[in-house]
């Protein structure tokens, strides 16, 4: 094992105040069971989860609500036992609505009898790991939700070579992560240690920013005598330093070519709260069921970082935190550059709920419709090399066209133009309805095609 | 160097475009597009250097000899409309698309004043047969130049706002006005 | 004398210029279908894009070529469409004419708002952060799309909702496309009873936000022995297909979601 | 707490912001042109607070106006027509009757800015726009200059006007002669400090570098556009000076002298009017540079700043296409499609 300063630096960024000093030093404190659990069955992308589960049913911990409804999907389960209040639609941590499963807590929180003792996992063959992550529910956990299993078999011809384990946590104001690096290094060791085993990739690299010294001399002790080819990375802080696609560049100088997957460079990557996971699922047989979030902002009573089960709802988590302190201007699930604003706080929380943000009016944006002003600062700001100036003039234009040619597609959502932009343009904004709207024109053209082929 | 610095003079000193105005039509009609009015440029380079140079023979061995200058102007424009013409068959075969998108323009280069003013000016200069081509290709140049970089700013102003008054070709009239208004620091740089 | 001279000197370049065309027309001719020209000179050539196509001529080319509806013309009606229907012997298809409706009566004054928005005023782009703060996730959110993306301007926003005129619409139906929330539906114009909400909430979960929502008490539908009228997913649905003559069915909705509008004429909340 | 009465807000992401805004970047504008204004009040005088007060008061009650009529949003809070007034002044000379001025502030406000929406429409530099009106319509009081304040050699004067540096080289080399003690009217020395005749804001070197550097510290401009401009002509000046010693003055004449640094680090580095790429600010500046020098040296005028700039800012549109970055994860610059 050695450790290396930033290798690469990926173009763009910038730097937010980051605010992680309110809750980076208190250890993980696990909130008791809410009498009602909200649970989402599309925390991950793909394919929502088909419920297994009806009104009425008794359910214990860890007992499957839902089943994976195509390859790309994942299993959800009982977060605690209880009873089965509704399958329904209700609105979701997305902003959404999305089927949701109600739990009433029984307040025992019963598990399911332990079939069999902790696996010797070094002797199972790479295919029933990879089965047991995907019976562990596991899905990326640092925002994206992708679930796990399918990152881990690559289709014919593609060969994952680079594992890439990220503790970069960019946001500000999340500490998540960053307790997790520090409380359970050995965790995750134990994690690289089964991802080595499933991928066999030749090199390994724990990205970490540089100001998290403390993360990365706990991880520096856990992996000291680590037998593979394996490098601390310490990156730069910057925002969006933790973006797959960037944190492959700053460990790799590969690039993700633009429509790709980080597969096609040979790169993959896991958050570290992910590693975690993965040793629960395959190790102890536990299913993905709580989460570790950081409660935070100005607008909390007591900022914690707080083990929750999933579908917890923010009220619930809130109240754990000391509840609303003042009048909080926004709710946010996740952190400020790419979290969620949410319009209620009777939602459950998600596996990829990693913050719960209340934000006092004077710490938060204020999009105007002013009008660009040709500044050039989103230009220099944006991590993808794109315009942010020039696309939004042209979505808002609607003329997608030129948005398309522009290469609105290769937008990651970082963020970093609107937190830059002078006229407090809501840039994100305009990339995402461009987004869709160029994809929607694609789609369009495709079947367009199509038809006039069957016709000629 | 004479002939360079009569080229100069045409692209920017007395653009066709920007200090004469001639050629305004399709200066504001085609430049929308920055491939559909680079097309429109190279049509109208070609069209204004042989024009020149046929226009010059016409006047020099036919008309002059015969005392009929007076036909001037509708003999230029026979000449003129032709090599329009020859331009839009060769167009419409070689570049549908280009074709499509200069419309009407293309036809209307033969009404164009700018090809019939440089025909017209070459005679009243008294230029030469060289002189003539060259004075025909560096305003068909300056007209090429004047039209792409007002492409640039059309673009520009489509994303504008201004008052609904103004908007369209209004607009376009104003910024071609300031165009002309910065052109005119290019004044006596060539003294011709 | 002088004529003469004049007459050679034109005629002569005439000639000169002819015989050059003439040569070059031979060697670059292209060739096109003529009823493509025959089709575009009936179109009204305002390229208004409401056919869907790229303008009159792109539309003209199709319908020749690739044997687009010949009836897509809005600015030109029934009676462009005959026209090409006789030029290119094609049948026009008559139907009765359609208009937009949108499905929600959930104004500022039934719907309270319980969150600020601050974000671009498109449907779209709020829907996609899930909605610009009405309570109601099923509902008009009132930013205009739709009225942005009619060509006649037959779409008013009233107090914080959408409102087709009927006697204005086109039936062009872009519209329909631009609601993020699918609330607005091309009906035929003679329809006149409909249930002006889409929310697939439960009864009070609907009460607890809007005051003029469906709660699915059922009344409605027995009333008319569910026959054109039917409960879907805690919703009535008027079955458009069937007219609907009963008006006696509008006093028994309680929260007046059912209402009456005929052809423009009718009582918009 | 309910969540109907909660009334917090929901948005797009980001939530947080870098606290910068339009009208903050103005302010530090006008900050950073207040050492420009002294210096000119010093050098000449009353004059200068009497330009500046007409062109703010003009350009601001004109935005305001225009704004009213057009049933548009009042802008007048984010600043910028008191920064093109300010602009504006700085670029007339301080004889200039008080009416031009006025016709000057309409011309950049109104024709210029308004007609196009308002700021972030603008194509062309709106103060630049009113003093390039100005210098065709009134080409006479345009060219007339107030001798400053601490005239080095006063045989060269006669009773109020008096050349600029420029001008007087031009002019004499028109007629074919040498200027007759220029160098001992115009030192390198009041060049810097501001002390020779030109437009109110022009002529203090060290008043606009100081200037520049508050608007580098503050992120209002970044170094390409001023360093390539400055470059440009410092490097041509150069080069035609060692060719002709006689006939070109030296390149620090060319850069200390006319409105270089004015232009290149307020009016060439103005953001809607410029391009948004780093490559293209490096081109901005050097096209700048070059069209300035032809004109100085081949063109009919003595100084070429302001058409050089107005002229780079048509091609502006251009260079932001032909300067697209690289995207990530796409192979090739695509400049056009």
């Amino acid at each position: 094992m050695i450790t290396l300063g930033a290798l690469f630096n990926p173009r763009g960024g910038i730097h937010p105040a980051y605010h992680k000093d309110s809750t980076e030093s208190l250890p993980v404190e696990a909130m008791p069971v809410p009498k009602s659990l909200y649970v989402a069955l599309n925390q991950h992308l793909g394919a929502p989860s088909k419920p297994v589960v009806k009104k009425g049913d008794v359910v214990v911990r860890g007992q499957p609500l839902a089943e994976p409804a195509g390859y790309v999907s994942s299993w959800v389960h009982a977060p605690t036992s209880g009873v089965i209040r509704s399958v329904e639609s209700r609105l979701t941590a997305s902003g959404q609505l999305g089927p949701v499963v109600e739990i009433e807590a029984d307040g025992r929180d019963e598990g399911l009898p332990c079939t069999s003792a902790p696996a010797e996992w070094r002797n199972l063959p790479a295919r029933e790991l990879v089965e047991m992550v995907l019976a562990g529910g596991v899905i990326g956990m640092g925002g994206a939700g992708f679930p796990t299993q399918v990152k881990l078999l690559p289709p014919q011809g593609k060969v994952i070579h680079t594992l890439i384990i990220n503790g970069a946590e960019c946001e500000p104001y999340l500490t998540a992560d960053y307790r997790i690096m520090i409380e359970q290094s050995e965790k995750i060791r134990q994690g690289v240690e089964i991802l080595h085993r499933i991928l066999n990739a030749t090199k390994v690299f724990i990205a970490v920013e540089d100001n998290k010294p403390a993360a990365i001399s706990a991880l520096e002790k856990a992996f000291r005598d680590f037998a593979g080819e394996l490098a601390i990375v310490v990156v730069k802080t910057k925002y969006p330093q933790g973006a797959e696609k960037q944190l492959i560049y700053s460990c790799t100088r590969r690039e993700v070519p633009s429509g790709g997957l980080p597969m096609d460079v040979g790169a993959l990557v896991e958050n570290v709260g992910t590693a975690t996971a993965i040793v629960d699922a395959v190790v102890a047989h536990r299913p993905l069921v709580e989460r570790i979030v950081t409660v935070t902002g100005d607008a909390i009573g007591q900022p914690k970082n707080v083990l929750a089960r999933t579908g917890t709802s923010f009220r619930d988590l809130i109240a754990f935190c000391g509840g609303i302190r003042g009048n909080p201007g926004k709710v946010i699930c996740g952190g400020p550059m790419m979290g969620v604003a949410q319009s209620s706080i009777d939602v459950g929380m998600n596996k990829t709920t990693s913050g719960l943000l209340l934000l006092s009016r004077a710490q938060i944006q204020q999009y105007s419709s002013m009008p660009c002003i040709g500044c050039g600062r989103c230009v220099q700001a944006c991590p993808s090399g794109l315009l942010p100036c020039f696309l939004s003039e042209n979505i808002e234009a609607e003329n997608y066209g030129e948005a398309e040619a522009l290469n609105v597609l290769d937008c990651i959502e970082c963020g970093a133009c609107a937190f830059e932009c002078p006229a407090h343009r809501p840039l994100v904004q305009h990339m995402r309805m461009g987004k869709a709207k160029v994809l929607q024109r694609r789609r369009q053209r495709e079947a367009k095609a199509g038809q006039k082929e069957k016709a000629s | 160097m004479e002939y360079i610095l009569l080229i100069i003079s045409a692209v920017l000193v007395n653009n066709f475009v920007l200090t004469q105005f001639l050629g305004i039509c399709p200066f504001l009609g085609v430049s929308k597009d920055l491939a559909t009015a680079a097309g429109m440029g190279g049509a109208v380079i070609f069209v204004m250097t042989l024009a020149s140079a046929v226009t010059w023979g016409l006047q020099a061995f036919v008309l002059a000899p015969l005392h009929a200058e007076y036909l001037q102007t509708i003999a230029f424009i026979l000449v003129i409309a032709t090599f329009v013409q020859f331009v839009e068959l060769v167009l419409k075969k070689t570049s549908p698309g280009l074709h499509k998108a200069l419309g009407i323009y293309l036809p209307l280069i033969t009404t164009n004043c700018a090809v019939l003013g440089v025909a017209v000016l070459n005679i009243k200069k008294e230029h030469n047969c060289l002189e003539s081509i060259t004075f025909g290709f560096g305003a068909a140049l300056g007209f090429a130049l004047a039209l792409i970089l007002f492409t640039g700013l059309r673009e520009k102003i489509a994303r504008s706002n201004p008052p609904q008054c103004f908007r369209g070709t209004a607009i376009a009239l104003v910024t071609a006005g300031l165009l002309s208004l910065a052109f005119m620091g290019f004044a006596g740089l060539v003294k011709m | 004398m002088e004529l003469l001279i004049q007459t050679l000197i034109i005629g002569g370049t005439g000639l000169v210029c002819a015989a050059i065309l003439a040569v070059a027309a031979r060697f670059l001719s292209v060739h096109e279908d003529p009823r493509v020209e025959a089709v575009g000179n009936l179109l009204p050539g305002i390229n208004c894009g409401t056919c869907g196509f790229a303008g009159c001529g792109e539309y003209a080319r199709d319908i020749v070529l690739h044997g687009a509806p010949i009836n897509l013309c809005k600015p030109g009606g029934s009676e462009i469409a005959a026209k090409i229907g006789a030029s290119i012997g094609v049948q026009v298809p008559t139907d009765e004419r359609q208009v937009a409706i949108v499905l929600c009566k959930g104004d500022d004054g039934a719907v309270k708002r319980g969150v600020d928005y601050n974000g671009l005023l498109d449907c779209s782009a709020a829907q996609q952060i899930g909605g610009n703060g009405k309570p109601c996730r099923y509902g008009c959110m009132g930013l205009a799309s739709c009225a942005r993306s009619c060509p006649v301007g037959a779409i008013e926003i009233r107090k914080g909702l959408a409102i087709v005129h009927p006697d204005l619409c086109i039936s062009c139906a872009k519209c329909v496309s631009v609601c993020p929330r699918k609330l607005i539906r091309m009906i035929p114009e003679s329809r006149s009873i409909h249930v002006l909400c889409s929310s697939m909430d439960r009864g009070p979960d609907v009460r607890k936000v809007c005051s003029v929502g469906c709660i699915a008490c059922t009344l409605c539908a027995k009333a008319v022995n569910n026959q054109g009228i039917s409960m879907k997913n805690n919703l009535a649905v008027v079955d458009y297909s069937v007219p609907l003559s009963d008006e006696g069915v509008i006093a028994k909705c309680p929260q007046h979601t059912l209402e009456k509008r005929v052809g423009g004429k009718g009582v918009c909340a | 707490m309910t969540d109907s009465s909660a009334g917090w807000i929901v948005s797009p992401s980001p939530h947080t912001h870098s606290g910068d805004s339009v009208s903050r970047i103005m302010i530090t504008v006008i900050v950073a042109l207040v050492p420009s204004l002294v210096a000119g009040v010093i050098v000449f005088g009353w004059d200068t607070i009497r330009l500046t007060t007409i062109c703010v008061a003009t350009c601001v009650v004109a935005e305001y106006i225009v704004r009213t009529m057009m049933r548009r949003d009042i802008g007048i809070t984010d600043w910028s027509a008191v920064v093109t007034g300010i602009l504006l002044a700085l670029n007339l000379p301080p004889t200039l009757p008080g009416w031009m001025a006025i016709v000057g502030s309409l011309s950049a406000i109104v024709v210029a800015k308004q007609l196009y929406g308002g700021i972030g429409y603008n194509l062309f530099n709106p103060a630049l726009v009113g003093r390039c009106v100005l210098l065709i319509s009134f080409p006479v009081a345009m060219t007339t200059w107030a001798v400053p304040a601490f005239v080095p050699n006063a045989s060269a004067v006669d009773a109020t006007t008096m050349a600029t540096p420029l001008g007087a080289w031009k002019t004499a080399w028109a007629s074919g002669n040498a200027p007759a003690s220029f160098f001992e009217t115009y030192p390198i020395r009041s060049l810097i400090l501001g002390n020779r005749p030109g437009c109110v804001g022009e002529t203090s070197v060290v008043a606009l570098l100081l200037g520049g550097l508050i608007l580098l510290w503050r992120r209002c401009i970044s170094w390409h556009t001023p360093v390539l401009f400055i470059g440009t002509v410092a490097v041509f000046a150069g080069v035609l000076h060692q060719a002709d010693p006689a006939r070109n003055l030296p390149a620090a004449y060319h850069v200390f002298s006319g409105g270089i640094f004015l232009g290149a680090f307020f009016m060439a580095t103005d953001m809607v009017t410029t391009p948004v790429t780093r490559s293209g600010m490096l081109i901005f500046g050097a096209g700048c540079g070059l069209i300035t020098m032809i004109i100085r040296k081949w063109g009919g005028y003595p100084e070429g700043v302001s058409f050089s700039i107005l002229i780079m800012n048509a091609l502006t549109p251009l260079i932001n296409r032909f300067t697209r970055p690289r995207t990530f994860g796409h192979k090739g610059r695509e400049m056009e499609k």
